[in-house]
């Protein structure tokens, strides 16, 4: 079983479903430790990001990765718009013109959106940012890539723990950061948005299977 | 919340429309949310391209004009411009000399800046950064400094610079002296409140201020109990004399509003920073007491010092004509 | 109460020890309150003064510069100056051509500046009273319309006659021309706090706004639920117009900051502005769109509308250096 | 009986004291109709005049008219300022030098003093102003002059009357002009002042009696 294009179309929309359902969390979350505006972000970026798949109808996983990367990149700005920009960008690169990816191939795209966003921010784990909740879920999909839906079910579930140990973190990198120790005892904002990323793509990859 | 605006997502491309019809000296690339001068400068002389978040007018986009900015980019409030958008910006107003973008440091502003950079094949783009607010430690484990009121400095001196006709590393140079040599630090006595949020960023008890705060409304050092002005100016004027390099030079002082206090306030406030800097022995060269880079309606005030030279002060002086910055002509 | 003061009685004293420290450009007779130009015009021209009740600031120390006022009278907050403070400016800036009043058209304001010019023995002083505020009706019943946004209009273009040269008759009617040609109207979302009464001067529920509210916090012609800003535009638009006086003339907008604003907003705010005047074939000759006369911290803006002839429009045009309004040199 | 310099002098004094008394009273009905400053001015104001009186004891009532008048005029601004100023000079001006002042010359100071106001202020009876209190207030003492403790008390009566009458007035003058019908159902601050005043006279008087 793989990934085609129709899986990852599923993927963008619900993702953007996702965000648009948790905005206001994400902006008060945002609020406590930055600039309240990581649900507006978002929910701009996603909406681009899916109208921009419904439009241009990519062809292939590079094409995928190219019109949703754009679309985040120009239309978030802020932190999140290079970074998730960037994931997906480094995404479909690595899938190239193949038009579906099986377990490993997603795998190496997802480690490869990962890479993107890491060389992007120069975050290192542990430094409360949604790195925090990318690198334990593309981990855990490796480690389990035979199966993608158990993979990606896997790959959400370690995402959501990231995330949620984020709020005992002191935060070293962006906007949080300012706050020193005070920002110890709040989830970061941009984990819990990597979290529906891959929720997000659990439920793309279940819809499939069933 | 009580705002003079339409449609709460629209509030920027509203108010760029209003920028258009208000200053005949600037146009407005919509499109791409880009004030540019409304005459390009002359061709062969360095172009300089800022921008960041909206709301914190007149910055950027009120110091687009002769002697200071060539195009500024607005972003959503308080979150920095997309790629696209400087990238827009950097390629209307190269004159073939390069291009310098101000970038304020923060994540956001950097990895934008830096991909629209990497986008400009053809141009010779430099980015100078600018981290000037004392409030938030330095350090490598952390971004670093914010970018706050020096921007404003760095803005005019390195506009100064480019008109000039001084080539790009001297304009880079001029700006990273600024950058060396200025540092900010700032209080809010209330939250602004960002229209497509509805509500006040933070919650401020009535009798309690926050020290540090940032240009959006991050949070500073402490918080502490509302005190009377010459206390608040003694919390601005010992940690920004604390970390400015030390040396004989007079300073540049701006004492600026974050929006929401009236210029009433802001007179009295620098009547106390006045005092305090000669006591501390720190002579004046010029001022600019009022609302330069603001934080929507934030109550509040930050002090900017910068160590100036003979050469900053007199690309200081030199003639500039924007709507929010103008002498000379 | 959240302000940057320090005794909230010494609040004027205290802001013109930080305007003296601020503004080379301006000196400031601290016994009397009197804000006066660094260096004096030139003997034998007719000499402006002006002045009102404090926290308007820019207006009106901020307007005391060449090619505007020569002296400005700082009273007590919202308070007219007493005669004392103004007889003081007058014989201070008298360069032997006569002097000029401008008044802003309340009771207080105008009996105080009446026994100056009594007092003055010597100076031959004309008075020009501004009375531009179309929310409230002028009928021989009442005080008059109220003095407001006009009066930054008329310092700015009596003043550029009276550095001219132009005699102390050919001043006078120059200022009544503006006097005659412009209207304004002004909207409020929240009350502004007086230092000394320490909490807002009215209550406005969250969801309310002030229609033709003054710049002392006096009440307008109704009240109404908060609308969005193409429609306050229209309460702005259709009564200034309806006001002033037709012709084919272009006018020279203003559109004001009350100085809790944001400038986002202001922008904003002109742009509906600029386009009802289109719709309504009314052509705009220049603009301003800023904090000049402002009402504390009272978040809200108004409008002025000058009908200008060429003598007007030139006249505007003639440069003026003073901190709050400065082009041309 | 008359009144002499000493209760004059005691007049001013009563007068600040009930102001002070009453300042926050006189700024909440100025903040209902006007601009909340009226009970801060006449504070400052009959401060500097008991203090000037004080400090340059006059000798006549002209002295002690204009050291009560110029004080006031100097220190208050706005309107009450002026016209209270006014009041004032011209009741000095009436008593020119004598040193005390008898029934008659006393109403005839007070009335010179009204018709300063009137003048100053180009206001009438009805148009909700200080004017309200003050008229009714020296005609009620003309009507008694033959005591002055006893006219006094009763122009104190007629004045604080003349007040709790400007209620229902609509505004022809001064600020609260602006409001038109709105201004309606509010006192007259200056009115109230004007009140104070005259109860300061009556126990001026009283006390000198007694
Ligand atoms: N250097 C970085 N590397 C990785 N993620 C980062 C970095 N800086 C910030 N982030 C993420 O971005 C999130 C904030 O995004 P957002 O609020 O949209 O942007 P901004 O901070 O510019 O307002 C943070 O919660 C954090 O997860
Ligand atoms: N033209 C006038 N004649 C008489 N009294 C007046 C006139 N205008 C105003 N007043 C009085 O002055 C009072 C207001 O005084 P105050 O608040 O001190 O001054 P301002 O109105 O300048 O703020 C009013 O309540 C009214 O009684
Ligand atoms: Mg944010
Ligand atoms: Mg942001
Ligand atoms: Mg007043
Ligand atoms: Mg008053």
């Amino acid at each position: 079983m793989a990934a085609d294009i129709t899986a990852l179309t599923r993927w963008v929309a619900l993702f953007r479903d996702r965000i648009a359902a948790e905005q206001e969390r994400l902006t008060a979350l945002d609020s406590a430790i930055g600039d309240a505006d990581h649900g507006a972000n978002m929910a701009r970026g996603t909406m681009a990001a899916a109208a921009n798949v419904a439009e241009t109808r990519p062809q292939t996983v590079a094409e995928f990765g190219k019109a949703v990367g754009m679309a985040l990149v120009s239309s978030i700005g802020g932190a999140s718009g290079p970074l998730y920009g960037t994931f997906f960008l480094r995404f479909g690169t690595a899938g190239d013109g193949l038009d579906e990816l099986d377990g490993p191939a997603l795998a190496r795209a997802l480690r490869a959106g990962l890479d993107g966003v890491v060389s992007r921010g120069r975050a290192e784990p542990g430094e409360k940012t949604m790195i925090d909740a990318l690198a334990p879920a593309v981990a855990a999909f490796e480690a389990e890539a035979g199966d993608v839906a158990a993979a990606a079910a896997a790959a959400a579930r370690a995402a959501r723990a990231g995330s949620d140990a984020t709020e005992a973190l002191v935060a070293r990198r962006g906007r949080a950061s300012y706050l020193g120790e005070r920002s110890a005892g709040h989830l970061d904002p941009g984990s819990v948005s990597s979290a529906l990323l891959f929720e997000a793509l659990a439920d793309a990859l279940t819809e499939e299977r069933a | 919340m009580k705002k003079l605006i339409g449609e709460p997502g629209a509030v920027v491309a509203d108010a760029l429309v209003g920028i258009e019809a208000a200053l005949p000296q600037v146009r407005v690339d919509h499109q791409n949310r880009v004030v540019l001068r409304a005459t390009p400068k002359d061709e062969g002389k360095v172009a300089l391209v800022s921008g960041g978040g909206s709301g914190h007018e007149p910055l950027h986009g009120g110091f687009v004009g002769f002697g200071m900015l060539d195009a500024a980019c607005a972003g959503e409030v308080f979150t920095s411009p997309t790629p696209d958008q400087v990238l827009a910006a950097t390629t209307a107003v190269d004159r073939g000399a390069g291009v310098v973008h101000i970038v304020k440091n923060y994540t956001g502003d950097v990895m934008n800046f830096e991909m629209a950079a990497e986008l400009a094949e053809g141009a010779s783009v430099a980015s100078v950064l600018v981290h000037d607010d004392v409030a938030v430690e330095d350090s490598t484990y952390t971004a670093g400094r914010r970018g706050v009121g020096l921007t404003v400095l760095m803005e005019k001196i390195a506009g100064a610079a480019a008109e000039e006709g001084r080539p790009l590393d001297e304009v880079v140079r001029v700006a990273e002296k600024v950058s060396a040599q200025g540092r900010s630090m700032g209080v809010a006595l209330t939250s602004g409140t960002v229209p497509a949020a509805g509500r006040p960023t933070f919650d401020l008890p009535d009798d309690e201020m926050e020290v540090g705060v940032g240009i959006h409304g991050e949070p500073g050092r402490h918080r502490e109990k509302l005190a009377p002005a010459p206390r608040i100016a003694e919390m601005l004027v010992e940690p920004v004399l604390a970390d400015l390099p030390s040396g004989g030079e007079p300073v540049i002082a701006m004492l600026n509003g974050m929006g929401g206090s009236p210029l009433l306030e802001l007179y009295l406030m620098y009547g106390e920073v006045a005092k305090l800097l000669e006591k501390a022995g720190v002579p004046v060269a010029r001022t600019l007491v009022g609302n330069y880079i603001t934080s929507l309606d934030m109550a509040g005030c930050s002090l900017t010092l910068l160590r100036a030279d003979d050469e900053l002060l007199r690309l200081w002086d030199a003639p500039v004509e924007t709507p929010g910055l103008r002498w000379g002509r």
